[in-house]
């Protein structure tokens, strides 16, 4: 089974490096995207999978207002006319042209294949985990257990480069504004009967979106898919009121606000040795609370950052 | 050398996306291509010591034989997020490229830079 | 094998069968709103048999409770996405009878 | 074989097929309309692994992709049609 989705994988692959028109390029990624999921839930990850698929409908709608705006047309402009020049010279121009980089990369290839380590694969800190986790960090799932108890600093550093991708994004954007005025309404064409299902949907994701946050440590999912979900959210909200009423200033401030109450916890719950000394009575309720609050924090963090990822590409970037 | 297949199929596909890199004149391209080879590499962690009927790590008094291994998705998953970051910065820089120079062509931006 | 299974089985099996139907669907016609009509409603209605065999096959039991939630999902969006569809192809211009367009 | 692992086989397939559609069909809607077709195959064979795993946790991932990628393609058919619109009045 997990073959056959790695076959469909590759030649997705290959469509797009065969591929030059710009729009077409957008949707074979959203297919790959697809197929990357359902590959990583087959590898037996579902928290992963869930974030890929998560994430994939993000990574095509900043593609496609990309390409929408900047590529107005259906072919790029300069691919065009340098096809059609090329399309005139002899084949030996062609392989010349192709076979350098071609075999830089089949060398590359050798090497990489050649320097492989083939020894067997270590499980000793895999056994660890799996053994350990439920008694030293708690819940049933062990993902959520290594990402918020044994490498807390590298869920932390990653929050924290979140929040460097919010400035940075600000900081290279052509336009000095960094909020949208209130009340602009965009040009984008409705349909009444979008709207009317998107209303009933909306709710239902914003609800799966809070399910996934507080259900993180016993089952799928967690800080990072819920939050996804929930910025997801703010798309379908965009496509039924169409307005920009939502002042990105305060969520960028919230968001900050909310790093650094994580950060503080994690720091006072676990540096500071708070989990030893919690009577044993009392471990398992301490346990559960401390990775409920951690995941809602890293949910609500994440959701801010890509609800102003978002406005910013549709309502800025689009000027 | 005793790899896997699906590890093979991983390292084919990064090298793929490697070739669609350096040859592609789009810009867009270069991104799409950029995306696909954090993908590889997240599918490559992912199967590290993964076989048939490995299930996921959820549940109570599992045995470690028969889960597939917690650690790298644990931090796979960060990986994922900070890669919509990566390609979220990267079109920001390509929008202002393009303003400046009007157009997607990396030959003609190197033309045009260069004067 | 109860009587749960059995009905699951049959519905399952109806359910492929609408599905190769889509398959068919979409190669014996050119059109694309012909198309379109076609194959994502019978993808539909083959799906939903589907997942209602599914739903018998694991008899009352949370599992089913949630696929009842698929259920009621999937009904309410793919249509949606094919009227969607539809409805830009046709506001972006292209005709009903036109000949296939590169694009 | 189990009847599952044999419906299993037979969506993959069909999803290769739907794969050939986008490869060829002429239009963008064409191309739109088989992601969404491939889309449902592999919802449909996510529903089925977890009938055949028999967990019930697994059928969250089901409803998260039905949701995420059913509201991208909508996002994508809007913007289309309002590029189009917009180049030729």
């Amino acid at each position: 089974m997990i073959y056959a989705m790695l076959v469909f994988w590759i030649l997705t692959a290959l469509l797009i490096v065969k591929e030059r028109r710009a729009i077409r390029i957008i949707l074979y990624f959203g297919a790959f995207s697809f197929i990357t999921a359902i590959c990583f839930f087959l590898l037996g990850s579902p928290d992963v999978a869930m974030a890929e698929a998560a994430i994939s409908t993000f990574a095509t709608i900043f593609f496609v207002i990309c390409v929408e705006k900047y590529t107005n047309l259906q072919i790029d402009e300069a691919e065009k006319a340098s096809d059609r020049q090329e399309d005139k010279k002899p084949l030996t121009y062609h392989l010349k042209k192709f076979l350098p980089p071609l075999g830089f990369t089949v060398f590359l290839c050798a090497l990489f294949i050649h320097f492989l380590p083939d020894n067997t694969v270590n499980t000793f800190l895999k056994d660890q985990y799996v053994e350990r986790f439920a008694f030293d960090v708690g819940g049933e799932n062990a993902v959520t257990a290594i990402y918020l108890g044994y490498r807390v600093y590298d869920t932390l550093f990653e929050a924290l480069i979140l929040v460097i991708t919010v400035v940075a994004v600000s900081h290279m954007s052509w336009f000095d504004k960094t909020s949208v005025a209130d009340g602009r309404r965009s040009d984008i064409q409705r349909s009444g009967m979008a709207v009317f299902t998107i209303r009933i949907i909306a709710p239902i994701l914003l609800l799966f979106g809070v399910y996934l946050i507080m259900n993180g440590h016993i089952s799928p999912g967690g800080g990072f898919q819920g939050g996804v979900a929930i910025a997801s959210f703010f798309i379908c909200r965009y496509m039924i009121y169409n307005i920009y009423d939502i002042s990105i200033d305060k969520i960028i401030r919230a968001e900050k606000a909310v790093f650094v109450v994580a950060a503080l916890i994690a720091v006072a719950a676990i540096f500071l040795g708070v989990w030893a000394r919690v009577p044993a009575a009392y471990l398992d309720l301490y346990q559960g609370t401390y990775l409920l609050i951690m995941n809602a924090l890293i949910g609500v963090k994440v959701a801010c950052t890509f609800i102003v990822l978002f406005y910013r590409f549709v309502a800025i970037e689009r000027l | 050398m005793n790899f896997d297949i699906i590890e093979l199929f991983c390292i084919a596909m990064f090298f793929i996306a490697f070739f669609g890199l350096i040859t592609s004149k789009s810009m867009i391209k270069s991104v799409v291509f950029m995306s696909l080879m954090e993908m590889a590499v997240i599918m490559f962690f992912l199967s590290i010591g993964f076989r048939s009927g490995l299930f996921a790590p959820i549940g109570v008094n599992m045995n470690p034989d028969y889960v597939a291994d917690p650690l790298p998705q644990a931090l796979m998953i960060t990986a994922i997020i900070i890669g919509l970051s990566v390609t979220a910065v990267t079109l920001t820089m390509l929008m202002t490229l393009f303003r400046k120079h009007n157009t997607t062509d990396w030959e003609i931006v190197k033309k045009k830079s260069a004067e | 094998m109860n009587v749960f299974e059995i009905i699951g089985n049959i519905f399952i099996i109806a359910g492929v069968i609408f599905t190769l139907f889509g398959v068919a669907g979409f190669f014996r016609f050119q059109n694309f709103y012909i198309r379109i009509l076609v194959s994502s409603k019978v993808d539909a209605v083959g799906m939903l048999t589907l997942v209602v065999g599914l739903a018998f096959r694991h008899g009352i039991s949370f599992f089913s409770g949630k696929l009842m939630l698929i259920i009621v999902v999937l009904l309410i969006l793919n249509p949606l996405v094919s009227h969607i569809v539809a409805r830009s192809a046709y506001l972006s211009g292209h005709e009903v009878n036109d000949p296939p367009e590169q694009s | 074989m189990d009847l599952l692992w044999i419906v299993l086989w037979i969506m993959l397939a069909c999803s290769f097929i739907y794969l050939w559609l986008i490869i060829r069909g002429p239009s963008i809607w064409d191309r739109l309309l088989g992601k969404n077709l491939i889309a449902t195959k592999i919802i449909v064979m996510i529903l089925i692994f977890a009938s055949i795993n028999d967990s019930a946790f697994l059928l969250d991932f089901a409803i998260i992709y039905t949701l995420s990628g059913f509201i991208g393609i909508i996002f994508i058919a809007l913007f289309l049609a309002e590029r189009k619109k917009r180049r030729n009045p």
